[in-house]
């Protein structure tokens, strides 16, 4: 038969081979077609084995996983026992830059050659979660190619493992350039039966979302992933193509400043710190507007902090805050502005889909009840550097609890106070003493249930409180040629073990 | 006896034609100074104020123009896709984008060529310290030093409003870097026109160096910068776009010629041609007209070329 | 020479004007008519300006835009002249006409080696390949007798002297063996002995080939040499035609008759030039009364004392090697020269054509820096070991008019602007209006209308350019000036009348000029000590009159016999 | 000679040493590259761990001291985006702008400088004054602009030219051409008129302007004088005189394409320098920003010595100068 081929395109590239090297989703996605970890993400999202077969907690800090057997890698080592601790060691190293994907864990320990125990620091209910983004390398591998040591991207710091890939996944890669293109051919050994039917992936990065279009459309791609939105009524209209779309996990929210002053303001009180005010900026934003004008249906509206499918959703808390700018008029005169009051708006302009159309609105909407926008767009790069170090009024922000896919990341990021490990993205310093107490809580609750239900009350404090202001789901949006299926994943992942093409 | 006879022809002459213009420079003269003109008096002509946050509605966003099948009446150019009346924000923005690009271009032009003078003139030492700073300056992308003029800027007046300063800070960022390229040109003129008997003339009677410099040698040598000139105010207008997308240029609630084109282009798949293409005509239009009537000029400045027509 | 043969250049009443840029039109001939036999020399002589160049161009369909031919006819080998295609049918310029411009400094592209400008024309014209192109060059060069050929050949314009690039374009004009010459003052920047040479070749052309030439010139004693007829112009009109012999004994016409009389003498020296019509009168006249009235006696060294010093002079030019700092050819200019300069004196400089001439006013004008020695003014080194750099004062003092009076105007500038510049600088003037009363002053000192402040330099003819930059240097009021060749495109009359200003202005102010010139006959009538150069050395020295009368360089004895006077007119020797 | 291209060296260093300092200064100001390179969910702590892996927590003087150091000895570092030695990318990517910028100057000369002189020949004709208008709405058009539209019409609508990328490439050592390939020579031609437009412009204009005022000297008055064919006086005797701003400008063109070709090769993406600095400037990668700059300073240094000497070979009259 002939050699079936995926050609497709994303705008970001493949940093390195080295899964530990770096932190990035998008690198992180790419690998997982070469190298496999203990636990996988399937068709729904739910873990389920790979490397691993079965797993218990032996202990409350310890968990016992057994192997798989018959599992080769590439080139033809066996996988044992030994991978498996060879791996984490190398993980846990300390020039690991992926390190802290796995902070809680200790070590691991080698029960025999089928067997690992993984020890963490204490109970810690998100073990599974970590370790779907670990993938497994050959420890001969890495010995013959002296790559025990980890790479990493911060410090500079190559081995071999950084531009060869020695894996158990689905594909081996065949070449890879940056920039230029990165070609992964099928891995007829594989331990699991495929669903796709490809023998050959080419990767080829379009940083232009117009040009990649072009490229779909002339024919010299089979998906690109994403597909910008403001073209997709385009492709749809084409004849020989498709957009397939879906809300994702990642989360649009403002973040408000709870510090005593206002960048816009300075010198008087932060208006922002009263609840009225909150709510009045919440109710003052026309959602329905901006979904329907900015984001052309496809977005989600969302009154919580996470996603439906993630651990912590509740629809409970997810109804409409509800579009009222005379009570908006209202709840700020309450508050004291009757006249509203002076605040900067801050957005990147090429991180999230049609983000700084949304601060234009947004800003518009708000001067219209009184609050006098100043708005200030930029790029990424200069823009989070910025965030981190607290410098915005209101900002946008967008979250998807990845890695982990567990609402605990939310409360351990955004809504905690910036202390012991926690809120690492909450520069803008909300903090409310029963979410730090149901955090620390849920942080080692091994019981589901009760996990899942402090998250719930926590983010429903989180609303009520309107600690961020949430804006909408954002879609993935790709398109293919007729003939080619993709599944999607709500975390944008492109996991093309389930595509085929005609 | 005498022959410089004023041969008789008293015909009354219009002003036009005594400025000598051919009809396309006097149209392409008009048309620039009109849309010039349009821009400065943007807050009094266009129908709307974009800049005003309060004044624009998200569901007027995206409609055609006026005369379309669909249009608005309210908006004659259509909408963007913010909902505000495009018009409106042409006029506005061309207000920004030839403030900027004139500016940037002027400032580039001027510093350029008093540097292209000096090295061209004194050669040596002076000659190397310029054109390796030149070079130093060259080795920097646009967006680069745009990022550190602005992050200095921001570093000096941390209160500053975006919205005024970015004119200034834009104007700085291009013709920083754009200065080398008329220093070049203007150096490489001055070196031959050192050497002719006219600048040897001069430098006998003893005239001091800036004055041979700007009174003889320049006349001869901005030919080029003009061209070059002409050429960079549509190079500027796009680069300030770009700087702009950067965040650090004008904020997106005041966006300028170039910002429209490319907030436009965005949208041209889609269907929704206006946004790119009325503000993409105004540029084209603009900078041919202001080509037209560089050329012109240069050909004024020509002596030998003046009487011809 | 058979009379069956059509006239080579036939021109019938011809007016050719210049549209001005204020509407106005400006006739610069009106009505001339000239016809030249095969074989014959026929020379164009009259007043600076009075139209001359604007003939030989007229001819040549090159006229200056936006000058257009008004009227009349022009034949060539009796063929009409097309003023819409700017030719005249089959004839084909360079081939069948040569051209020889009145400004060699400008005629020659800067950028290309005179080899290669006078290949090309060759092989265009003659079909001929590189080689014989090569060798006929040669040939060219050597006829007209510029030393060193070969290395000359490799040479690009600006390292040639003003006669050496004057001989290029001779060879150029001639290198095709053209059947009409348009030689506009072809030898101004030639000494005696090159431009005899220069001269014996052209009648060799027109007697042995037939090649009719239009030779316009100042100088009556090449006239009288050479020509066979000559007609004489005054303010765009022939005033007078005929036979050379005719017309330089009995002219007729007053102008003719007044310029005939104004030809300074070689034989004896007088206390002025003897210019035409009345010297007092007129607005130039009164203007130079003026600039002698103003004139003040400068606080000088006591006349006698020296002002000037050039101590063991010399210069080397590099050539070749474009690369940057690669070593070149290092060709010795000026060679071991030293000579003195007394204040209110005239110091003449003569010698061959690329003797060094030029380098010494440079080197004195402070543009060019000596290889070794020194020059003094009053004392303190201007230029070479130990020279200060040149402020104000200093620089104020010495002036130079330079040689080519095409580039050193600057063609972007008004002549009005141009000449207050040294006003205006040295606050010569109070006021702005004053110093434009000063410069329409200067412009009619030299013979010039005022209101030429007006016009850009490319409006004027040659002789009028070279008037515009010696009243510019007058204008900075120096002490010393440097005089390149102040006359070379001037009339004998209008020569005169600059040269009796000179004058004056020595008298009454102590002016001392050091005055570069090929025409002995001016030398010796101006200079008071005259030093005489050959191949960048000086090869005599000697106060003027001895130095005529007795000369004792061999070099110098042959220059002396060699100029062309009115004496020996072609016509009566041959007869005779 | 030799002492000429020393001082040329010297002061390459001096200018490379002054652009790295000046980096360094400016990378405060483009952004932190922790940010890009932490997990969503990172810690505070996290963060700072990695801000002080990447030496970014030292004062600027202290990280430029390092940097000058590993630059002396030969190490210009890893980028963070792609794990590679800077190095190794610089000269992954030379080959593909190098091609790219060759293309697009050739068709820049080709086609500027015979149609400057045509305008400056004609200059109220009806041809010139089209070709004019065209070159300018050509350059009134953003790049990006200019690009889309060409792949649409010439890779989507036709199916002509491939859209994006350099097609094929052949290996020749450390060189890798997409000369020698249909797909490869295919792939060129958008982008190289697309980075020609700008040039071509320029080019034209400036030609024609100086040419203009060529055109009225002495010396081409003395060539018509002495017959010589138009052809030979305008493009032999004429151009040459008007080639000096062509040539600085040519050369300020072909180094600013060879570092910044961002517009262009963002949107073919084009495998070369300019993708690679505009996407280490989105991602900030200080390595690769850093090494880069340096390369760039001395690319320059190296192309206007180059430039310099082009002039003498031009103009004999800036020889003695130079000597
Ligand atoms: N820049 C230069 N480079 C090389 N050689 C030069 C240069 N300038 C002049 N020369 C040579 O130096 C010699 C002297 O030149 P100079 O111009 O001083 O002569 P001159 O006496 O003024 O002659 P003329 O009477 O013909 O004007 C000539 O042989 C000339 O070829
Ligand atoms: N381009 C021009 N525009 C206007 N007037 C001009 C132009 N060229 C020449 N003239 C004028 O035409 C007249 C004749 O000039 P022409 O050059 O023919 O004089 P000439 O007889 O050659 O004088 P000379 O002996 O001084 O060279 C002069 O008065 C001059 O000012
Ligand atoms: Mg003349
Ligand atoms: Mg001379």
């Amino acid at each position: 038969a002939e050699a079936k081929t995926l050609r497709w395109s994303s705008p970001t590239d493949i940093t390195t081979l080295d899964p530990y090297a770096h932190t990035e989703s998008f690198t992180t996605s790419m690998l997982h077609h070469v190298f496999d970890p203990l636990v996988r993400r399937g068709r729904n999202l739910e873990l389920e084995p790979a490397l691993a077969v079965s797993w218990k907690t032996v202990k409350p800090d310890t968990w016992r996983f057994e192997l798989r057997r018959d599992v080769k890698f590439h080139n033809g080592n066996p996988f044992t026992a030994d991978d498996v601790v060879a791996s984490i060691n190398r993980l846990l190293d300390p020039g690991a830059r992926a390190r802290g994907n796995i902070a809680t864990v200790t070590g691991a320990q080698k029960v025999d050659d089928y067997t690992v125990d993984i020890v963490t620091k204490g109970p810690y209910p998100l073990l599974l979660n970590d370790l779907a983004g670990v993938y497994i390398m050959d420890k001969e591998w890495m010995e013959a190619n002296d790559a025990l040591k980890p790479g990493n991207i911060a410090t500079g710091v190559t081995t071999a493992a950084s531009t060869q890939a020695n894996g158990t996944g689905p594909f081996k890669v065949e070449s890879y350039k940056p920039d230029a293109g990165t070609v992964f051919v099928v891995n007829p050994n594989w331990w699991d039966k495929p669903r796709h039917n490809l023998d050959r992936i080419e990767f080829k990065p379009i940083k232009s979302d117009a040009t990649r279009v072009a490229a779909l459309l002339s024919g010299e791609l089979d998906l690109i992933a994403p597909a910008p939105l403001q073209d997709l009524q385009r492709i749809g209209s084409s004849s020989g193509f498709k957009v397939i779309e879906e809300p994702s996990l990642r989360l649009i929210m403002l973040s408000l400043n709870f510090r005593p002053e206002l960048k816009a303001m300075p010198g008087q009180k932060n208006p922002i710190l009263d609840l009225k005010v909150r709510q009045a900026m919440w109710h003052a934003i026309d959602f329905e507007a901006i979904k329907k004008r900015v984001m052309r249906d496809k977005s989600r509206n969302t009154g919580t902090l996470v996603a439906p499918p993630v651990p912590g959703y509740s629809k409970d808390n997810d109804g409409p805050f509800g579009y009222d700018p005379e009570k908006a008029k209202k709840l700020l005169a309450e508050a004291g502005y009757p006249s509203g009051f002076k605040t900067k708006l801050n957005c990147p302009n090429d991180r999230y889909i049609n983000d700084e159309q949304i601060c234009v609105a947004i800003a518009s909407m708000w001067t219209k009840v009184g609050i006098q926008t100043e708005l200030q767009t930029e790029s990424r790069a200069t823009y989070f550097p910025r965030q981190d170090r607290g410098e915005f009024d209101v900002s946008m922000v967008g979250w998807a609890t990845l890695p982990p896919m567990d609402g605990f990341s939310v409360l351990a990021s955004l809504l905690t106070e910036q202390k012991e490990g926690y809120g690492g993205s909450n520069a803008s310093t909300y903090s409310n003493p029963q979410i730090e107490e149901l955090t620390r809580k849920a942080a080692v609750e091994l019981d589901e249930e009760k996990r899942r239900a402090m998250l719930v009350e926590a983010l429903k404090i989180a609303r009520d409180t309107v600690a961020y202001i949430p804006i909408h789901q954002q879609p993935v949006a790709w398109a293919v040629r007729d003939g080619v299926e993709v599944p999607q994943f709500p975390d944008e992942y492109v996991r093309l073990w389930f595509a085929t093409v005609k | 006896m005498n022959t410089l006879a004023s041969a008789p022809r008293p015909v009354p002459r219009s002003l036009l034609s005594r400025i000598g213009a051919p009809i396309s420079v006097i149209v392409a003269a008009a048309l620039a100074l009109a849309i010039v003109g349009c821009a400065l008096m943007a807050s009094w002509i266009a129908p709307y104020d974009p800049t005003d946050l309060a004044s624009f509605e998200l569901i007027n966003a995206e409609l055609p123009p006026s005369f379309t099948a669909d249009g608005d009446a309210r908006f004659l150019l259509g909408t963007d896709n913010q909902g505000r009346d495009l018009l409106s924000a042409m006029l506005y923005g061309a207000r920004v984008s030839i403030a900027i690009g004139g500016g940037a271009v002027f400032v580039a032009a001027t510093l350029g060529v008093v540097m292209g003078l000096l090295a061209g003139y004194f050669g040596g030492k002076v000659d190397a310290v310029i054109m390796r700073i030149a070079d130093v300056i060259l080795s920097f992308p646009t967006i680069l030093l745009a990022l550190l003029v602005s992050g200095i800027a921001r570093a000096l007046f941390p209160n500053a409003a975006t919205a005024e300063w970015a004119p200034l800070i834009l104007i700085c960022a291009i013709a920083i870097h754009e200065w080398v390229q008329y220093a070049r040109t203007v150096r490489a003129a001055t070196m031959v026109e050192t050497a002719k008997d006219y600048v040897r003339a001069a430098k006998v009677i003893g005239l001091p160096s800036w004055r041979i410099m700007l009174r003889h040698i320049l006349p001869n040598v901005m030919s080029p910068v003009l061209v070059i000139a002409t050429i960079n105010l549509a190079a500027a207008v796009l680069t300030e776009a770009t700087l702009s997308f950067l965040g650090v240029g004008m904020p997106p609630t005041y966006p300028s010629l170039g910002t429209l084109i490319r907030i436009g282009n965005e949208f041209v798949f889609s269907g929704i041609w206006w946004i790119a293409l009325f503000p993409a005509l105004t540029l084209v239009i603009l900078v041919l007209a202001v080509n037209i009537v560089g050329d012109w000029l240069r050909d004024r400045f020509n002596p030998k070329l003046r009487v011809k027509r | 020479m058979s009379a069956a043969q059509p006239p080579v250049l036939a021109i019938d009443a011809l007016r050719v004007e210049y549209p001005l840029a204020n509407g106005a039109v400006f006739t610069a001939v009106e009505n001339a008519s000239i016809v030249i036999q095969p074989g014959e020399i026929h020379a164009l002589v009259g007043e600076s300006g009075a139209g001359k160049t604007t003939i030989g161009n007229a001819v040549m369909g090159l006229l200056e835009k936006p000058g257009r031919i008004a009227a009349g006819t022009i034949r060539i080998g009796g063929k009409p002249f097309d003023p819409l295609k700017g030719s005249a049918e089959g004839v084909v310029l360079g081939r069948d006409i040569g051209a020889v411009f009145q400004d060699p400094m400008t005629s020659l592209n800067p950028l290309f080696t005179v080899e290669s400008q006078l290949t090309e024309t060759m092989r265009t014209h003659l079909r001929l390949d590189r080689e014989a192109a090569r060798a006929r060059a040669l040939e060219l060069l050597n006829a007209v007798g510029i030393p060193e050929p070969e290395r000359r050949l490799k040479a690009y314009p600006h390292q040639l002297s003003g006669g050496q690039r004057q001989r290029v374009v001779i060879a150029a004009a001639l290198s095709c063996d053209p059947k009409l010459v348009v030689a506009d003052e072809p030898t101004t920047a030639l000494d005696v002995s090159v431009q005899a040479q220069i001269l014996a070749l052209l009648r060799d052309l027109a007697d042995r080939r037939g090649i009719g030439i239009l030779l316009v010139t100042h100088n009556m004693g090449v006239v009288a040499q050479i020509a066979d007829r000559v007609t004489i112009m005054h303010r765009g009109r022939v005033v007078e035609s005929g036979p050379t012999a005719e017309v330089l004994r009995r002219p007729k016409a007053p102008y003719a008759r007044a310029l005939i009389g104004a030809v300074p003498r070689i034989d004896a020296r007088l206390d002025r030039f003897p210019v035409l019509g009345e010297e007092g009168k007129g607005r130039a006249a009164e203007a130079r009364a003026a600039l002698r009235a103003r004139a003040e006696r400068m606080d000088l060294p006591a006349e006698g004392t020296p002002i000037l010093a050039v101590e063991n002079l010399c210069v080397d030019y590099v050539t070749g090697g474009w690369l940057p700092g690669s070593a070149g050819h290092r060709f010795r200019a000026v060679d071991n020269v030293s000579f003195t300069v007394r204040s209110g004196e005239v110091f003449g400089l003569v010698g061959e054509s690329g003797c060094g001439k030029t380098t010494i006013a440079n080197v004195v004008a402070g543009l060019v820096r000596p290889t070794s020695g020194r020059v003094l003014y009053a004392g303190t080194a201007v230029a070479g070991e130990g020279a200060a750099r040149r402020t104000g004062p200093l620089r104020q003092a010495i002036q130079m008019i330079f040689q080519d009076p095409y580039s050193s105007l600057n063609g972007r500038l008004r002549i009005g602007s141009i000449l207050a510049e040294p006003i205006l600088f040295y606050r010569l003037a109070a006021t702005r209006a004053q110093a434009d009363e000063d410069v329409a002053r200067l412009i009619e000192a030299v013979g010039l209308e005022a209101d030429a402040a007006q016009r850009f330099p490319h409006a004027f003819s040659g002789g009028q350019r070279q008037r515009l930059s010696i009243a510019r240097a007058l204008g900075a009021r120096p002490k010393l000036i440097v005089c390149d060749e102040p006359t070379s495109s001037l009339d004998v009359s209008v020569q005169a009348q600059i040269l009796n200003l000179l004058k004056d202005l020595r008298d009454a102010t102590g002016l001392t000029l050091l005055l570069i010139s090929h025409d002995l006959a001016v030398v010796r009538q101006m200079c008071d000590r005259v030093a005489v150069m050959r191949r960048g050395t000086l090869v005599e020295e000697a106060a003027s009159e001895s130095l005529f009368a007795a000369p004792q360089h061999p070099y110098t004895k042959e220059l002396i016999s060699l100029v062309p006077t009115l004496d020996r007119i072609r016509g009566e020797t041959q007869a005779a | 000679m030799f002492k000429v291209l020393l001082t040329r060296l010297g002061q390459a260093a001096l200018v490379m040493l002054v652009v790295s300092a000046v980096s360094f200064v400016m990378f405060r100001y483009v952004g932190d590259p922790v940010a890009s390179m932490s997990r969503e969910n990172a810690s505070a702590e996290e963060k700072a761990e990695l801000r002080r892996a990447l030496g970014l927590d030292q004062p600027v003087v202290v990280q430029y001291g390092r940097f000058l150091q590993r630059t002396l000895s030969g190490d210009l570092g890893i980028s963070y985006r792609n794990q590679r030695p800077v190095t190794q990318l610089i000269a992954e990517r030379l080959p593909a702008t190098l091609e790219l910028v060759l293309v697009a100057t050739i068709l820049s000369l080709s086609l500027g400088i015979p149609l400057g002189v045509l305008c400056a020949l004609k200059p109220n004709g009806a041809a010139a004054r089209v070709v004019q208008a065209l070159s300018l709405i050509g350059i009134s058009t953003p790049t990006f602009v200019t690009g889309i539209v060409l792949i649409l019409v010439f890779a989507v609508s036709l199916g002509w030219l491939p859209s994006f990328g350099r097609g094929e490439v052949v290996d020749l050592g450390w060189w890798s051409t997409g000369f020698l390939t249909l797909s490869g020579l295919k792939a060129l031609i958008l982008p190289g008129i697309t980075l020609a437009l700008y040039q071509l412009t320029l080019i034209m204009r400036l030609v024609r302007a100086e040419m203009i005022d060529v055109l009225s000297s002495d010396y081409i008055r003395f060539a018509r004088a002495r017959g010589l064919p138009k052809r030979y006086i305008h493009f032999r005797l004429a151009l040459r005189n008007a080639l000096m701003p062509v040539i600085t400008v040519t050369g300020l063109q072909i180094g600013s394409l060879i570092a910044f070709a961002i517009v262009t090769e963002t949107v073919f993406q084009w495998p070369g320098m300019g993708l690679l600095f505009i996407q280490a400037v989105s991602f900030v990668d200080i390595p690769v920003m850093a090494a880069y700059l340096l390369f760039v300073g001395l690319l320059f240094v190296l192309i206007n010595t180059v430039v310099d000497i082009l002039y003498a070979v031009v103009d004999p009259r800036l020889r003695a100068r130079s000597a």
